[in-house]
C-alpha cells in the first residue's frame, strides 16, 4: 500500500528556500507568484491492506523521523505514487 | 540471445566499423552475439581503447627517478621521501556535465576519487578545471551553477577538499562546457594497489551500489531491441552521484588495505563491469570467471547485456586472497556496504560470463585490452592564428580605465564565489586556500608540503596548439615554483574535437608534441591522464584544451612563498623579459574586441632557468612574495598581490615595448618577486647565477597601485576600488540572473 | 601521554569527515589521548571529553544530523552529557545534537541556498563553559566555517530563554565585534552561531574550531576550544 | 489561489536519499517499509482565479525552474495549502 508523506515549513517560521524560489520565478515573469513554501514529499510503500493501521504507521515516521516538528509541520494520506 | 549474422545498423548502432567487425570474426573464429558484440563495442570505443591517441601518447615523456607508476593504471604515482608517495590523475565528464551540470559534474567528482583510493592512495585534495561558454549564452549560468554545486555536493559530503581549479569563458564552449576534475592521494610507497586480477582461484568480488540500467550509452538503442519496451522507457540517461555511499566504499577501502588481504581493486568507470573485469586480466595476463546472475541489481528484468555496459556509479570490482575472503567481507560489512563474490580468476586468458547458468559471454582478454584497435588518423598540421594587425591600434586614452575593465571580466575576476562553495579546508592540511597561485598542502607526520595546480590558456591553444600546450606546462611549473615548491609530474586532460576530421588530429598532435617538448625541458614527467574527443557540436569544435594538472614538492612548508605584497618598502622586481606581445591577450578580448594571434613564443630554458631561480630563492628565504605573470599581463598580476594584501605598489617601467603590452601583454617566462631592501643584491646575484633577467621595478607602498613609464604616470588606483571591483564582479554576474536560485 | 590529560572520544557516524582532524588537535596538538568511537559502539572507553565532529552523518540525506541521532552511540553520549560530561558538537556534530534533543532548536538550509566556506568572526557570548573558559567575555574570534544547513532557529520561547539563560555561546559579528546582517552567513536567527544546555556542557557551533588550530594554518584560536576543555577538566 | 507542484525523481534514477530513509525507517522498527522515494512539494500562491490558467502557468514554473526534467517527474494540482 501506497501512503504518502508531505513534511513542510510551519506558520511563521521562515523558508528560506521558499523565499528564493519565489524572487527566482518573479525574475522569469511569474509576477503572479505572490508566495512560495517549499517542502517534501515522501512517497512510503508500507506492506499491510488496512488503510487505517498503515496511516497511523505512517504518522510515525514523521514524527520519528521524516519532520524535524520543531521548525516542520507534516500531513499523511494514503495515495497513489506517481 | 541472438543468432545467424548481425545486420549492418545493428553492427553501426554498436559504433563498430566494417574493418572492427570483420576483425572481431577473426579474433573469435565465429559471430559475435549480442552481448559479445556490446563487450566489443565498448571495449573499442575511443574512450576505452584511446584508438585514435595512443600512437601519439606514446611520445610523452612518461620516466623520471620518482615514477612509481606511470601511465595505464588508475593513477600515476610518484615518490616524495618518508616511505611515501602522491597519486593523482585527472578526468573529463564533459559530455555528461552539459546535460545535466549538476549530476555530470558530481559523478565526474567520484570518478576521478575512486581511480584515487583504488591505488591505496587516500585522497587528500581535488582540483576543477572547468571551460564555459560565453555567460550570457542559452543556460550557460545555469550550467555554471549546476556544475558548480554538483561539485560541491559531492567533494564536499566526501571530505576531500576542492583546493584549486581554474574558470575560463569562451564562446566557443557555448555547446560544450569542459569539466575537468583532478584529484591528488598521498600512499605508503611500499602499500600501493593496482588493477591486476592474479592468482588463479582467487575470488572476484562486487561491492558498493547496485547495479541500475544507468548509463548505457552507445549501444544502448541496439540492446533495447531485445531488453524490450519496459527497458526503453525505464532507463535513464543520466548517473545519479551518492556520494554518501562512495564516502563508505572509501574508508572500507582504505581499512581493507591494511589488513593484506587484497590482490588488486579497481572502479567499475565507463563500460561499467566490462571494462573493470578485462582491464583487470588483461594487466594480470589472466583470465576471469563472472556470474552476472550474482551481480546486485536495482531493477528487475536486467539483460547481462545491461549489466555488463551499465555504468551506475559507487561499484568497485576487487580480487581478494581466498584465504582472507573473510576479512574483506567483514570490512565491508562493517560499513553497510554490499559485496559479493560474483566469479574467480583463473590463468585461461578469457573472460567468461554467466547468467542463469549460460554462458552469455566468452572472449579472449588480450584483444579487447591491451591489443585493441590502433588507428593513425589522418591529420592536417593546424595553421597559427597570426596578427590580423593589432599592431596598428592606437593605444588607449586611459590604462587605468582598461585595467578596471579587465579586472571585471569573467576569466580575471575573482572566482570565490565558486570557491567558497567547496569544503576547501577539511582535513586541515590546506595551507595556502584557493586564491594563490598554487594550492599548498602540508603533508601530516613530515615537514613536507604538496603544492597543486592545473593551468592551460585556450586562447593560446586556438592560436597555436604547440605552444598553447608547451605554455600550460610551463605555466603550470611557474605557479608551483612561485610557492617555492619543485615542479615533480604531470597529469592531462586532452579535450579536443572529433579525431574523425584531420584539423583535429593535427591540433591533437601539435599538442602532444608542446607537452612533450615542454615536460622533457622542465623535467615534468606525465604519470596518468586523460583523453576527450568528441566535443563539437554542429560540427563546431572545441578550442584544443590541453588541460595540464601538476604537483609539486615543497621540502620544508615553513619556507612557502605566497603571492601578496607582505610589507611596505620591499623592493618589487620582475623577473624575466617582457616581449611586444598582445596576441590572444585578455587586453585585446576585452578593450578591443579581437581574438588576433600571435599566441605569445615560449623558451622552455627560459621557463627552466626561472623555475630553478624561484625555488632557490624560497629555500634560501630571500623573497617576502612570489607571484607568476600569466593571464591579463604584469598590470593585473600587480593588482593581484596589492588586492591581496590591501598594500599598494609604486612601480616605474622602462620605455622599450609599446606601453599596453607592458602593463597587460601576456608574455611568457616572467615572475613578480619583492624582497626586502637588504636582499637585493643577493636576489640580484642569484638571479644572475640562475641567468634570468632580474629588473628592480618598484617597491611596495601604500593604498595605491601606481606605474609609470618615463616619467609618464600610466596607472594610478585606488587598490581598494580595483579589489572591489574584482572580488565582486563574477558574484554578480551570477547572482543577478534567473536562471541561479 | 601525561596521565593528568584528560581523555577525548571522537564520534564516529558513517560519513562522518572531520573526525581525523579532532583527533589531529587532542592528540598531536594537545598531547592528549584520544579514541575513535564507532557509531555502533555503546562504550566511550573512557573518555573525559566527547567531540561529535563535522561532516556529512549518512550523507545528511533528508537533514543533517536527522539519521545520525538514532545510532546506538548516541544514547552512551546522552547519558555522559546528563551525568554532567562535557560535549562539543562542531558543524555536523552540532546538527546531531539539535536532532537528538540535546541542543534546543534546529538548523534550516543557508539563506543564500549555498554552501558556504570561507572566515568568519564571533563574539564569545558565554565564556564559562568548558570549551569557551580560556576566551575573554565579549572576544572576537575568527574562524572558518563550512556548511550549508547553518540557518539557525527556534521557537521564541526556546530564543528567550537562550538569552536570559546564557544559553548562546556565540555570535556572528564582523571584526569589530558588532553582530550585523552582513556578517551573518547563513541566515541564523539572533546571528547564533553556537549554542550551550542549561547547565553549559553541552556545547554545539557551526564554525570549525578544529580548522585553526596550529599557526600552520594561519589561525590558532580554535584551540582555545580545545584546550579550554582540558583546563576545565584538570585536577585543581 | 493555492497551486501545489509535486517534484520526485523519474523511475529507474537513483534515489539515494529514498534509500538511505527506507533502512533508516527498517532500524527504527518500521520493517513493513519496503520502499521509499523522496521528492519535493512546492505550495505556491498565485494571483489569478482561472484554475485553468493557473495550473498551465505553475507547469511552466515547473519545467523552467522546480523540477530537474531530465532526472525528475513532477504533477501539478490546484490544492489547498495545509
Ligand atoms: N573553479 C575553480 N575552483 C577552485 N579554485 C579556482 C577555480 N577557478 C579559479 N580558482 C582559483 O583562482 C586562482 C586564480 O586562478 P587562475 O587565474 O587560473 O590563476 P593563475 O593565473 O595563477 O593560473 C587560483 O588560486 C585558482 O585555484
Ligand atoms: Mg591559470
Amino acid at each position: 500500500m501506497k501512503v504518502e508523506v508531505r513534511v513542510y515549513p510551519k506558520e511563521g517560521v521562515l523558508d528560506p528556500q521558499g523565499r528564493a524560489i519565489a524572487s527566482a520565478l518573479g525574475r522569469l515573469g511569474h509576477e503572479t507568484v505572490s508566495d512560495v513554501r517549499a517542502g517534501k514529499i515522501f512517497f512510503i510503500e508500507v506492506e499491510g491492506d488496512d488503510p487505517v493501521a498503515v496511516e497511523a504507521e505512517a504518522r510515525k515516521m514523521a514524527e520519528e523521523l521524516l519532520a524535524n516538528t520543531v521548525i516542520e509541520g507534516y500531513d499523511v494520506r494514503i495515495a497513489a505514487q506517481p | 540471445m541472438t543468432s545467424g549474422a548481425h545486420t549492418r545498423d545493428l553492427i553501426a548502432e554498436h559504433n563498430l566499423s566494417a574493418e572492427e567487425f570483420a576483425r572481431i570474426l577473426e579474433i573469435l573464429g565465429r559471430e559475435p552475439n549480442l552481448v559479445e558484440l556490446g563487450v566489443f563495442s565498448a571495449m573499442w570505443s575511443e574512450h576505452c581503447s584511446y584508438k585514435s591517441s595512443r600512437i601519439h601518447l606514446k611520445k610523452l615523456p612518461t620516466t623520471g627517478p620518482r615514477v612509481i607508476q606511470g601511465p595505464g593504471e588508475n593513477a600515476g604515482i610518484v615518490d616524495i621521501g618518508d616511505g611515501l608517495a602522491v597519486a593523482f590523475k585527472m578526468e573529463s565528464h564533459n559530455h555528461p556535465s552539459f546535460i545535466e551540470p549538476y549530476q555530470g559534474a558530481a559523478t565526474g567528482v567520484g570518478g576521478i576519487l575512486r581511480d584515487i583510493f583504488t591505488m591505496g592512495a587516500r585522497p587528500i585534495a581535488s582540483l576543477d578545471s572547468l571551460r564555459f561558454g560565453h555567460l550570457d549564452a542559452p543556460r550557460m549560468r545555469h550550467l555554471v551553477d549546476g556544475v558548480v554545486r554538483g561539485i560541491a555536493g559531492y567533494g564536499n559530503c566526501m571530505g576531500i577538499p576542492t583546493v584549486g581549479g581554474e574558470t575560463t569563458f569562451h564562446p566557443a564552449y557555448d555547446r560544450n562546457i569542459l569539466v575537468n576534475v583532478m584529484s591528488v592521494g598521498v600512499v605508503p610507497s611500499h602499500r600501493i594497489f593496482r588493477g591486476r586480477a592474479e592468482g588463479a582461484g582467487n575470488p572476484v568480488i562486487y561491492v558498493g551500489s547496485k547495479t541500475g540500467r544507468d548509463g548505457i550509452h552507445g549501444a544502448t538503442m541496439a540492446s533495447e531491441e531485445f531488453a524490450g519496451d519496459e527497458t526503453r522507457r525505464k532507463r535513464p540517461t543520466v548517473q545519479v552521484g551518492d556520494p554518501f555511499t562512495e564516502k563508505l566504499l572509501m574508508e572500507a577501502c582504505l581499512e581493507l588495505f591494511e589488513l593484506d588481504a587484497v590482490v588488486g581493486i579497481q572502479d567499475m568507470g565507463a563500460a561499467g563491469l566490462t571494462s573493470s573485469s578485462f582491464e583487470m586480466a588483461g594487466r594480470a595476463g589472466s583470465g576471469l570467471e563472472i556470474d552476472l546472475s550474482k551481480v546486485p541489481v536495482r531493477e528487475t528484468g536486467m539483460t547481462p547485456y545491461e549489466i555488463l555496459l551499465s555504468e551506475s556509479q559507487e561499484r568497485m570490482l576487487l580480487v581478494a586472497r581466498k584465504d582472507r575472503l573473510d576479512t574483506v567481507l567483514e570490512v565491508f560489512g562493517k560499513w553497510e556496504l554490499e559485496a559479493v563474490v560474483i566469479g574467480r580468476v583463473t590463468d585461461s586468458g578469457r573472460v567468461v560470463a554467466f547468467f542463469d547458468g549460460r554462458i552469455v559471454a566468452d572472449l579472449p582478454v588480450a584483444p579487447l585490452s591491451e591489443r585493441a584497435p590502433v588507428y593513425d588518423r589522418p591529420r592536417v598540421p593546424p595553421t597559427p592564428v597570426l596578427s590580423r594587425g593589432w599592431e596598428e591600434l592606437p593605444e588607449p586614452a586611459s590604462y587605468g580605465a582598461c585595467l578596471r575593465k579587465i579586472l571585471a571580466t569573467e576569466n580575471i575576476a575573482q572566482k570565490s564565489w565558486i570557491w567558497t562553495q567547496y569544503d576547501h579546508m577539511v582535513g586541515t592540511n590546506t595551507v595556502e586556500r584557493p586564491g594563490g597561485d598554487a594550492a599548498v598542502l602540508r603533508i601530516k607526520g613530515t615537514s613536507k608540503a604538496m603544492a597543486l595546480t592545473s593551468d592551460v590558456n585556450p586562447f593560446f591553444c586556438a592560436c597555436d596548439p604547440y605552444r598553447g600546450a608547451a605554455i600550460a606546462v610551463a605555466e603550470a611549473a611557474r605557479s608551483i615554483a612561485a610557492t617555492g615548491a619543485r615542479p615533480l609530474a604531470v597529469t592531462d586532460c586532452l579535450n579536443f574535437g572529433s579525431p574523425e576530421r584531420p584539423e583535429i588530429m593535427g591540433q591533437f598532435e601539435a599538442a602532444v608534441r608542446g607537452l612533450s617538448d615542454a615536460c622533457r625541458a622542465l623535467s615534468t614527467p606525465v604519470v596518468s591522464g586523460n583523453v576527450s574527443f568528441y566535443n563539437e557540436t554542429d560540427g563546431r569544435p572545441i578550442p584544443p584544451t590541453p588541460t595540464v594538472g601538476m604537483v609539486g614538492l615543497l621540502e620544508d612548508v615553513s619556507r612557502q612563498v605566497r603571492m601578496p605584497f607582505r610589507r611596505e618598502g620591499d623592493r618589487v622586481a620582475l623577473l624575466g623579459r617582457t616581449r611586444d606581445e598582445l596576441g590572444a591577450s585578455e587586453f585585446l578580448r576585452t578593450i578591443h574586441g579581437r581574438d588576433d594571434g600571435p599566441c605569445p613564443d615560449v623558451d622552455l630554458e627560459a621557463e627552466r632557468r626561472l623555475v630553478e631561480l624561484l625555488v632557490r630563492l624560497a629555500d634560501e628565504r630571500r623573497i617576502a612574495s612570489a607571484h607568476d605573470v600569466s593571464d591579463g599581463g604584469l598590470a593585473v598580476a600587480l593588482a593581484e598581490c596589492a588586492m591581496a594584501s590591501g598594500l599598494g605598489v609604486e612601480v616605474r617601467l622602462e620605455p622599450g615595448v609599446r606601453p599596453s603590452a607592458l602593463l597587460f601583454g601576456e608574455t611568457t617566462g616572467r615572475a613578480l618577486v619583492t624582497f626586502a631592501p637588504g636582499d637585493e643584491s643577493s636576489v640580484r646575484a642569484a638571479a644572475e647565477t640562475a641567468d634570468v633577467p632580474l629588473d628592480v621595478i618598484g617597491r611596495v607602498g601604500a593604498g595605491r597601485l601606481a606605474i609609470e613609464m618615463a616619467g609618464r604616470a600610466l596607472v594610478d588606483e585606488p587598490v581598494a576600488e580595483l579589489s572591489d571591483i574584482w572580488t565582486t564582479a563574477f558574484a554578480r554576474s551570477m547572482e543577478e540572473s534567473a536562471e541561479v536560485l | 601521554m601525561s596521565a593528568a590529560k584528560p581523555r577525548f572520544a571522537i564520534v564516529v557516524f558513517p560519513g562522518s569527515n572531520c573526525d581525523q582532524d579532532c583527533h589531529h588537535v587532542a592528540t598531536e596538538l594537545l598531547g592528549c589521548d584520544a579514541d575513535y568511537v564507532w557509531h555502533r559502539d555503546t562504550d566511550l572507553k573512557g573518555a573525559d571529553v566527547v567531540i561529535l565532529p563535522g561532516g556529512f552523518a549518512y550523507g545528511d540525506y533528508l537533514r543533517a544530523g536527522a539519521l545520525a541521532r538514532f545510532s546506538p552511540v548516541m544514547e552512551t553520549v546522552t547519558r555522559f552529557a546528563m551525568d554532567g560530561g562535557p560535549v562539543l558538537g562542531i558543524c555536523n556534530g552540532f546538527q546531531v545534537l539539535l536532532e537528538a534533543g540535546l541542543l534546543p532548536g534546529a538548523v534550516r538550509v543557508n539563506r543564500g541556498l549555498r554552501y558556504v566556506c570561507k572566515d568568519v568572526h564571533m563574539r564569545v557570548e558565554n565564556a564559562s563553559t568548558p570549551f569557551t573558559r580560556l576566551y575573554e567575555p565579549g572576544q572576537v574570534v575568527k574562524m572558518p566555517v563550512g556548511h550549508g544547513e547553518g540557518n539557525y532557529t527556534a521557537p521564541p520561547e526556546t530564543l528567550t530563554e537562550l538569552e536570559y539563560e546564557a544559553g548562546i555561546v556565540f555570535r556572528y559579528c564582523d571584526e569589530s565585534g558588532r553582530v550585523t546582517d552582513e556578517a551573518n552567513p547563513n541566515g541564523a536567527t539572533a546571528g547564533i552561531a553556537g549554542i550551550a544546555n542549561r547547565e553549559g556542557n553541552i556545547v554545539g557551533l557551526m564554525p570549525h574550531p578544529d580548522r585553526c588550530a596550529e599557526g600552520l594554518l594561519g589561525n590558532e584560536v580554535g584551540r582555545r576550544m580545545f584546550e579550554s576543555a582540558v583546563s576545565s577538566l584538570a585536577p585543581a
